[in-house]
């Protein structure tokens, strides 16, 4: 849906990071992993809309947190109260939970700005009272997301220099709290979401969904640029991660 | 004033000058929530093959000054499937949807055409940039010949209107729209896009896994401009001018640079309401400007 | 460390990678002031012909997307006025300054190249973006018996490093870039404008008196990119790079494709210290990566 | 040279019509009709400068006047106080002033953003002590430029709807104060340049001396796109307005 709204803050969190919250007309429904595709430039440079994971979408506010790292954010971060923000979404699917299943562990990791869409999920739960472990990793304390939020949450930390919670790896964190049946949900980048396939790829108890990230040009499923192989090595076909994805059960995609 | 926003384009008439460009408007389901399909003159959906067509390898697509490129590699769900899935789900509009068509060599593009024949095409828009196989990978689009041969099988096995998008990436684009006009095509559409090249330095390799793509958007519009301008001094068939339109200024200086009607392409991503915009404006611009027909205004650049 | 910037072109060392693009550097003192001249690695002035030009009528220069489109028509001192007064006082700086040349004919090609010969001019650059007289207009570009003849006519008359700059207004530039190689080019420079046209709807006449217009800056860069590549694939002697390129990146970009200098254009006009910033930053990046010599950087990109 | 400055203020003083200050570091030094070339746009949309005439140079404050047109001013326009300016400048040639020649009638004539110009001219005759007329016209009073500075320094107004000062062109105002030998030095639109040559041509004695505009790419004579034709109708040679200009003597330009 073509959408906009006002911002009502956006603000530095850490090193290069931003939380920005939008006010928008209608109350807006969304699902954790689905994201909006932001038009951060009013000239024709850039010329793409850039898109982002929600973070939480509570009444008429839309949450999202990113990270600067070129033309696009950088003009993202320059907004200001007041300025009008105009986006299409949201998009893509969610993160497959069932309900009813109310005994097998769920453990949701986050890594990088990949931690926005799992904030999404594990509030969602949490509302709905089930329990979940939430894990975030980073490379060090300041490049945490929305530590306080997290927090919260009763996430777990992992930093490569120790300067938050464990020393290591998510996946440090993860083998720790990992148990038969368990299900896991993620979004960080693709090392990270190899290194747990690795872990899970040897239980077959244990299911692995992730959100994943692509270049996109349309974010609506127009262009078919933002493909991940979905199937088996040479038997696969191209799936568009803002259509069929953003998340896809990571057994069955080509990473 | 009841304004005529109508044109003709080799016998299929459009309610408006205003159509998608193949490749960015998917197969036109993709933005029922964005536009309302039935303000379009036409539709013409992604490229269509004989059989499917997998896609290159990721990274299809790469943001540039003013423009993006891409290489997704024509990937396509096939003509059957074109037919028995996507064409129905259209029906309901009455928008005429065009079929975007290429093959690996001329009996290809010949075979994909007849059996869209028979199904609720309109038209077939014929792009040739694409490498022929059986000559080792020669662009049709600089081969005259080649050409000739296509439009001639085209011309016997498809009824209705046929239209050849024309390759930016030739040293005489008038000339090959000479030789569709000479061999039967009802109406040229110009331009494709640019080859280019992006590359990430630090891992000094291109940023799109095919190595080379093609450029669209504003950065090229005024190649394409340039292009559609001197196609229209050279042939009489109907031009349709492409090339970075973002918005209806854009679309008329095509029109008054020779254009009958445009493609709308890269604009579709940024707004994906835009081809309706576009359509709506025009019209505006009619009424404003007290012009009747939008036909009056096609050719009339002064120097 | 210290980091060898220099490069070779076809004999004639520069110490470093950094030329200006022709048309878009005056004859170089424009730019005394904020550039030091000796920084650069080559100055290429404004086109020069045998006799001066008065040029188009004004306006000669339109922005675009990304990009300006310009029809200067080749206005110049004439060769004997740039050698008598423009090139003394160039005199003073270690840089060599190359001459871009052009003509109407074959003949008027060799001419300027003859007369320059015996001046401080280092090297020619033959701008083959001009339309033939003699054959009625038909571009130079794309002519390959012209490109020879007047390349051996040349190469007679002028005895240091000959430099061909290539049109991009064509489908085959590899092939006639082999042309060049075959017939003793030294280098080849590439690409030159694309051609353009801007339209004013308002007044629905382009906004180039000249109407049709030479496209450059970032809106060209991946085509330029594009062309370059293909072209190192194709030859040996060196290729100077230009297109679109408006800062260290960019120019690092270029030669990871192929190139072993570059040129800068459009960006002199947004900053006219940009030249020697690039030099500069050139040397910081092999510093920083730990690499010899530029030359280790050319043609390294990997798929 | 090549100097940036901060917005000391950038305020909306008619329709379209702006008011931007900055300051530089050190005392600029500027002559009348000398412009800057300002560095609109942080992306290469739009790319080039835009050229601006400068209003006043004072110590280390320097002001210009503008109208939003298109994009790049429009940019400008967006520009907050304590914003950096990169621009180019000063550039161009000066109205040539006889100062030991205290009898001819100066007569100086604004139109549109072509005022200016024309008001440094006036402000420095004034600071020497020079006696002149100042007009300046615009379609009507809320187009007028800087209407109090122009009204200090003794300002005739017309516009086109008296709506401030005479009902009609700046010619009817130059009509009734021209005298034999008087200079004239003017900016603003071709045909108000035109209309002034009309008048002027038929009288050997009055000087014109115009400043001119035109479509820039580098603003430092390196293109040779900014050029207009001085001389006669069929022997004229082209001349670049950024520095030759942008002032001319009119009965010299072929317009
Ligand atoms: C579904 C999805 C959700 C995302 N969620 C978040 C989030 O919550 N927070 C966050 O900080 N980032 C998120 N990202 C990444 C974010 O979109 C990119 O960081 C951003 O687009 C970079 O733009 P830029 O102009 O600053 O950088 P650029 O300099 O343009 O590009 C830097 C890199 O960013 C990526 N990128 C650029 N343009 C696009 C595009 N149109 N589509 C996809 N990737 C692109 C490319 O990998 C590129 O190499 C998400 C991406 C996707 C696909
Ligand atoms: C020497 C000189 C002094 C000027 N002084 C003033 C002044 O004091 N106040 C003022 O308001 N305006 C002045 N102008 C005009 C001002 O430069 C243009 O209005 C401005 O560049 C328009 O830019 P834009 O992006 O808003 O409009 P665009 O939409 O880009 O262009 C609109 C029109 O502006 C003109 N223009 C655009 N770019 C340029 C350029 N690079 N060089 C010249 N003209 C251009 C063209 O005529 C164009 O058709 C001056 C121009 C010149 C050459
Ligand atoms: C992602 C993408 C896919 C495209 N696919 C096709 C295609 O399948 N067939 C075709 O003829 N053109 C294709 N094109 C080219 C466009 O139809 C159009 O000619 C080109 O993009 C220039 O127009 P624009 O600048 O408005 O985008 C594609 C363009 C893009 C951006
Ligand atoms: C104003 C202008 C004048 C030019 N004049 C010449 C010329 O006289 N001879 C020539 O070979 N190229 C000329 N060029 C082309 C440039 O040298 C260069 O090839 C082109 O602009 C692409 O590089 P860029 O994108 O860095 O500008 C001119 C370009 C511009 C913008
Ligand atoms: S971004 Fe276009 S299909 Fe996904
Ligand atoms: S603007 Fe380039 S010479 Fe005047």
């Amino acid at each position: 849906m073509k959408n906009s709204g006002k911002v009502v803050f956006n603000k530095k969190t850490g090193e290069g990071l931003y939380h920005l919250r939008l006010a928008v007309k209608k109350r807006f429904k969304a699902k954790p992993a689905q994201f909006i595709n932001v038009k951060v430039s009013d000239t024709v440079v850039p010329l793409l809309r850039r898109p982002f994971s929600i973070f939480s979408a509570e009444k008429k506010e839309l949450d999202l947190v990113y990270k600067v790292i070129g033309e696009g954010t950088r003009l993202l971060s320059e907004k200001k109260k007041g300025d009008a923000v105009d986006f299409i979404g949201p998009q893509g699917n969610t993160y497959p939970v069932d309900l009813k299943d109310k005994k097998s562990k769920l453990i949701i990791i986050g890594g990088g700005t990949g931690a926005a869409s799992v904030h999404f999920l594990a509030n969602e739960l949490k509302k709905s009272k089930r329990k979940f472990t939430l894990i975030q990793g980073a490379r060090n304390k300041r490049l945490i997301v929305a530590e306080k939020e997290f927090k919260k949450l009763g996430c777990l930390f992992a930093t490569e220099d120790g300067s938050l919670g464990t020393r290591g790896y998510v996946t440090d964190v993860l083998k720790k709290v990992l148990e038969p049946n368990a299900v896991i949900y993620a979004c960080g980048p693709e090392p990270m979401i190899k290194a747990v396939k690795r872990i899970t790829e040897k239980m077959d108890d244990v299911k692995f969904y992730a959100s994943f990230e692509a270049y996109m040009g349309c974010g609506i499923g127009a262009c078919i640029s933002c493909v991940i192989p979905v199937g088996v090595a040479d038997n696969f076909v191209y799936k568009r991660v803002c259509k069929e994805g953003t998340v896809f059960d990571v057994s069955e995609v080509v990473i | 004033m009841r304004v005529n926003t109508t044109v003709n384009i080799g016998g299929l008439v459009l309610k408006n000058p205003v159509m998608t460009a193949s490749g960015t408007f998917g197969y036109g389901l993709e933005f029922e929530e964005y536009v309302n399909l039935n303000k379009l003159g036409a539709i013409v959906v992604k490229g269509i093959a004989l059989n499917p067509v997998k896609g290159n390898k990721p990274q299809r697509l790469v943001e540039t000054p003013a423009g993006i490129m891409n290489a997704i590699g024509l990937q396509n769900v096939g003509v059957e499937a074109f037919i028995s899935e996507k064409l129905p789900l259209l029906k309901k509009y009455s928008t005429p949807v065009i079929a975007n068509i290429y093959g690996t060599d001329v009996d290809g593009y010949i075979k994909v055409a007849q059996r869209l024949n028979d199904s609720a095409t309109a038209a077939v828009e014929i792009n040739i940039s694409c490498p022929n196989v059986k000559k080792g990978g020669l662009q049709f689009a600089s081969d005259k010949d080649a050409i000739a041969t296509m439009m001639n099988g085209i011309k016997k096995v498809f009824t209705r209107p046929v239209i050849v998008k024309l390759s930016p990436n030739t040293g005489n684009i008038e000339e090959m729209a000479q030789v569709c006009e000479d061999n039967g095509a009802d109406a040229v559409s110009l331009i494709n896009t640019l080859v280019g090249l992006s590359i990430n330095l630090k891992t000094r390799r291109p940023n799109i896994a095919n190595v080379f793509g093609g450029l669209s958007g504003p950065a090229i519009k005024p190649v394409a401009l340039a292009m559609v301008h001197k196609v229209s001094k050279k042939i009489k068939i109907p031009i349709i001018g492409i090339g970075g339109i973002m918005n209806t200024t854009d679309a008329l200086e095509f029109i008054v640079a020779g254009a009958s009607a445009v493609q709308i392409g890269t604009a579709n991503f940024v707004d994906p309401s835009i081809t309706g915009i576009i359509a709506d404006g025009i019209k505006s611009y009619l009424d404003d400007n007290g012009i009747n027909s939008i036909t009056e205004l096609t050719g009339t650049l002064e120097y």
